[in-house]
């Protein structure tokens, strides 16, 4: 593609394009949650929605999270294909009961005899100093019980297709955007989030992941932010004479197993990059999916650069010291050398 | 609003249904269950929480509806399954874990799901409430008749996500009314206990839509009220709110040994069982003779007796099954 | 009820107080925020929520409590954790995320704690009703003095946990008072877009409390109010819950473009200024003069100029201790 | 010990009575729930407590657990010490921000200045037909999240112990006790469980494993009733020739991943039996600790016996189906063989 053909989107605009596209389409499809309407959603992602849909389709909830996400499974139950934000990660213990004991689980306690068509938008990840309670990733804790899709997207080509995708799912997906990486301005963004975007809708396969940089040395595994530090670090390494594949997750439920052995098989190393909690997450899913599967193609223990187990701290130099980044997965591959 | 003849008549049946389906199951329930009582036995194993007692709540509502009408109940869900129109043999099938059932054998008694009457339950206090408010904003959205119904007990009423549906519904003005049976407790906690005022209808105030308490557990009251409440949602004028007094004349689960409850509490709400006293109005007003009332006993007992034959003579459940269903196909 | 004219200094002061020091706190919140604006940088990094104009419900309320009793607050907390009596230098450092900051930068200003005065506040909507009940609970089982206050706002009162405490601390009779301060707004979402009725006062009949809605935004008003509530709680005698108008000058957090509101709304709340007129009454009222007011706004100004400056003097938080303190020492 | 100084406990008992015996020396110890009063907690680990304290100190809530919850954060911050119990695990999705964003979190907000201790009890497991929302385990779930720490005791004893040293412990505790364990005849029980319990107080240090039994061919490792399927497993295996290591690992948070790289390191081998969701949890990340701190010592790829990521089926024959058992860690044994 010439750079004239193309046509940059943040993720925002990609999500609110898709959704847009595909409620033209679709009149089943709407959108609940917390200041989605005039203010577009605080992260941008339902914004111009309202003005050409109006406030029938695209609905201002109360601060009630717990009422509005069980009244999306009930609509979706009943014909509707409901796209319903949370708008932090942080605040799923407010309504969790109604995401993973209805939302996950009514297709099976029903043996397949509803369907649940329903899209969850969230934001996640920190690094702007919000603070322990708006800055949380919890890939985890949402990948770790069954019943629902789990995507996060990297860029924006991703997020649009993930996002139709999604909204003609009919089972529930957990959609899973980093406010790093949404194109907002005012929060400053991974410039590699921003990309092309085809203007017609598509689809991505939920439940593949992508390897995004071909290498031979080490295998770097990573979803939404992590990918872009994977990919600096892989320069990096580059310069250095290492030739990391860089491996975007894409969607955490289901896990593309494949993908990922298959690069650690050809690599025999493997790197996992999680901005959520070390213990009990992704990290050790990865790992764990990796050595079961078969332990001789590794040349070195698995690493991971996670968030540690502590709540994120609010001042920017502590949050900095946890967080992931290019320089820490350098560091983990140095590491990997020297035992 | 009272109920016609015919709807006295299908009140009456479907309570009796209730019961006999109760009684049979009650008696399968300790099937492999003794000497020593343990849950996980028997044709029916797991929790089981009865209604008996309660049916005058799920005939007098469900009165009003038609299977297009949504209907959400809790783990006490059979009384109002069974007036709500779910499939019976199904319904035991599942109960049973056979094959034959509403989903499988997947679900169990606290997960019944009908789609073909719009019917679910759920084991979570107040859970109910947001996907029926779903529903009937699904309706509204869609422009499609029904309305939807969340049953809850007067526990419930306490749980957060009890409020913000109520809230939710009243301020999209949703065709959704919420019915509270209030059996007074929520396992063995007195609803004194747990709740800091006496009638649950005077929260109805809180959300400014019409609130209701009916004493007695009366089905004719329920209906009366129901009705009311029912029409309003049918023609666009919101939510409303109505508590039912009503008796458990079981434990809260079965194998409760009920030790909580006052002495004497139970012997005089069995005096109060409302079957044999609908029985009763019902030939003191003329509604129904000797006889009409003996074939709908004899038809319900007949029904019940099928659905458990069919769930007992069906397959069980296909181990491996278990992993399939997770997503819609 | 009428505040003395001591308290009525007292509350002056403490308005003051508050809005010189988010005068200074916006001020320096654009620092190295501009050109591009990017929450992530500069001095003061992340969300920042401003209570100007809210002012009179902070010491309104505040003016009857003393260091013993427990305060729970919002995302909103500045005049709050003011008129609390929260240690100012500590305060400040903590939004800059000092080392000398009330938790060493671990917190930031959505999540203030100091024990000294029993103030706490979080980020979660409604999330400080629980904790302020249980801090209620606690007096009352040690028989200790002190009451409890939530604040939260008018959005949180559709939140189910708010609902669940209510409940909770009139079933016990707790010494506990919630306090709603209503801006109109939840971010962008007007009030009577997220609310199905027009007073949360009217809630309280929920509960079989009190309930007041105080209209103005009048720190006399809500002095009032506070202090029968309060002295009620302190008596023995129960929750009680307010809920006070107010108005919020500032955006929903800095950055807040505001393009929600309607239009002329800004302007009308900004010559309703609750300092201007509290100061206009003092002098009317002769409760104080010019001189003593300017008094007490040169000491403000100065109080806050001084934590400032130990907040910008003060060392960084060390990056390695985000791993200590997560569990108790 | 000989038979006649035995004191057999169920767990049950033991946590009732080292709350009893908490409260006569502490007066700041209270409990709040559902039904943990007149009806002694629905698994009867409150059992006399409200005859002899009074339901002043024993309380009986509204089925509000955000609020009391809650509660139990503010009152455990003014001082008292409050034990407050979640009657299913499987309900913490109506009140997980009180649990996981003030009662896990509030510590380190405060920066170390206020103290958090209270004890969150909580039933776990299934295996007797008690559906979806009744039967999950959920500890990675709990495990993920910093800032609580988390036991699952397999024993009566063990169970004393955890109970007493969590209602001393400063910070806050959850305690997963499995309903199979925990000697209710109305449940069926694992006879294993009830045990020698002495009389007097003790503690179980938090965050230290058990080897329960000692073994030089594979480690199993697990928690709470895992650890006796994996016991009977280990018996089975014995007989035919194979020498089994069982790591009960007691507390999940902290995880004593000295005890599990010991044991490995010495076994070589390495099973984990998770009642739990297999992906995203306890299975993954006790794989990982292994592996990423030295993959030389594994003989084979490690196994993981864990629930699958499904919903929990009603069905008997269907739960059964998905449930770890002695006989699937034989089989995990076998494949590691055949690999
Ligand atoms: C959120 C939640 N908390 C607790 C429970 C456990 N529980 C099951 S039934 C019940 C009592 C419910 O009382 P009520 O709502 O009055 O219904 P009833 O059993 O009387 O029909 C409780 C506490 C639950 N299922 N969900
Ligand atoms: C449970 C939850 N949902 C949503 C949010 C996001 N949020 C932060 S402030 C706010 C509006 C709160 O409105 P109100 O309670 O009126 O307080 P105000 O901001 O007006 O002071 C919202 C929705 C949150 N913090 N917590
Ligand atoms: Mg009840
Ligand atoms: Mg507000």
């Amino acid at each position: 593609m010439t750079k004239s053909n193309e046509r940059k989107l943040t993720i925002a605009r990609a999500m609110a394009e898709a959704t847009a596209q595909e409620m033209r389409i679709d009149p089943s499809v709407f959108v609940m949650g917390e200041d989605i309407g005039p203010l577009g959603g605080v992260y941008g992602n339902t914004r111009g929605l309202i003005e050409e849909f109006g406030a029938e389709r695209i609905r201002d909830t109360p601060i009630s999270e717990t009422a509005f996400i069980g009244a999306a499974v009930g609509a979706a139950q009943d014909g509707m294909r409901p796209v319903v934000e949370l708008m932090f990660v942080d605040f799923f213990g407010v309504c969790f009961d109604a995401i993973y004991n209805l939302m996950a689980k009514n297709i099976y306690f029903s043996g397949g005899n509803v369907k649940v068509p329903m899209v969850l938008m969230t934001s996640t990840g920190g690094g702007y100093s919000d603070g322990g309670q708006h800055s949380q990733c919890l890939y985890g804790t949402f990948a770790h019980l069954p019943g629902m899709k789990v995507v996060a997207p990297s860029n924006a080509y991703d997020a649009k297709g993930l996002m139709t995708a999604a909204m003609r799912d009919d089972s529930p997906v957990v959609y899973m955007y980093h406010k790093g990486l949404q194109g907002m301005g005012w929060l400053g963004t991974e410039a590699g989030a921003t990309v092309h975007v085809p203007e017609e809708p598509y689809t991505l396969e939920i439940g593949k992941a992508k390897v995004v940089r071909e290498g031979k040395d080490v295998s770097i595994v990573s979803c939404g932010m992590g990918v872009h530090n994977a990919l600096k670090a892989a320069k990096t390494l580059e310069a250095q004479g290492v030739s990391a594949e860089v491996v975007d997750l894409v969607s955490l439920v289901p896990l593309d197993r494949d993908t990922i052995r298959a690069s650690v098989a050809k690599t025999g190393r493997l790197i996992v990059v999680d901005e959520d909690y070390m213990s009990y997450g992704l990290s050790g899913e990865i790992i764990a999916s990796v050595t079961e599967h078969d332990i001789s193609v590794l040349k070195a223990a698995p690493k991971r650069v996670a968030f540690p187990d502590v709540p994120i701290p609010f001042a920017r130099v502590m949050e900095q010291f946890c967080l992931p980044n290019p320089d820490k997965i350098v560091a983990a591959w140095d590491e990997m050398q020297a035992a | 609003m009272s109920p016609t003849r015919e709807e006295q008549h299908w009140m009456y049946r479907n309570m009796v249904t209730s019961r006999r389906f109760e009684e049979a199951i009650a008696k399968i329930y300790f099937e492999g269950k003794s000497p020593a009582f343990n849950m996980a036995n028997g044709p029916i194993p797991g929790e089981m929480h009865l209604s008996d007692g309660q049916e005058p709540v799920a005939v007098g509502v469900c009165a009003h509806l038609t299977p297009e009408d949504v209907v959400t109940a809790t783990h006490r869900p059979h009384h109002q399954a069974i007036a709500k129109g779910v499939d019976l043999d199904k319904m035991a099938a599942e109960i049973f874990g056979k094959k034959t059932g509403l989903s499988g054998g997947r679900g169990g008694h606290m997960h019944l799901f009908d789609d073909d009457v719009n019917f679910a339950c759920s084991g979570i206090i107040a859970q109910g409430m947001g996907p029926a408010v779903g529903a009937a904003l699904s309706r509204k959205m869609q422009g499609k008749p029904g309305v939807a119904v969340a049953f809850v007990g007067e526990g419930a009423v306490n749980q957060g996500g009890w409020h913000e549906a109520m809230n939710l519904a009243a301020v999209w003005n949703l065709p959704f009314i919420c019915v509270v049976e209030d059996n007074g407790w929520g396992i063995s906690v007195a609803k004194k206990t747990a709740s800091s005022i006496a009638s649950h209808a005077d929260r109805a105030a809180a959300y400014g839509i019409p609130g209701k308490r009916i004493e007695g557990n009366d089905p004719y009251a329920i209906f009366e009220a129901a009705g009311e409440a029912i029409a309003r949602a049918r023609a666009g004028e919101g939510p409303s709110l109505l508590e039912c007094e009503t008796y458990r004349l079981a434990g809260h689960f079965m194998g409760d040994a009920e030790a909580y409850r006052p002495k004497g509490e139970k012997d005089a709400l069995f005096e109060k069982d409302p079957i044999p006293k609908m029985r009763e109005r019902l030939l003191a007003d003329g509604a129904a003779s000797e006889a009409e009332l003996d074939t709908i006993e004899e038809e319900s007992a007949a029904r019940v007796d099928a659905a458990i034959k069919f769930a007992r003579e069906s397959d069980d459940a296909a181990p491996e099954d278990a992993l399939t269903r997770v997503f819609a196909a």
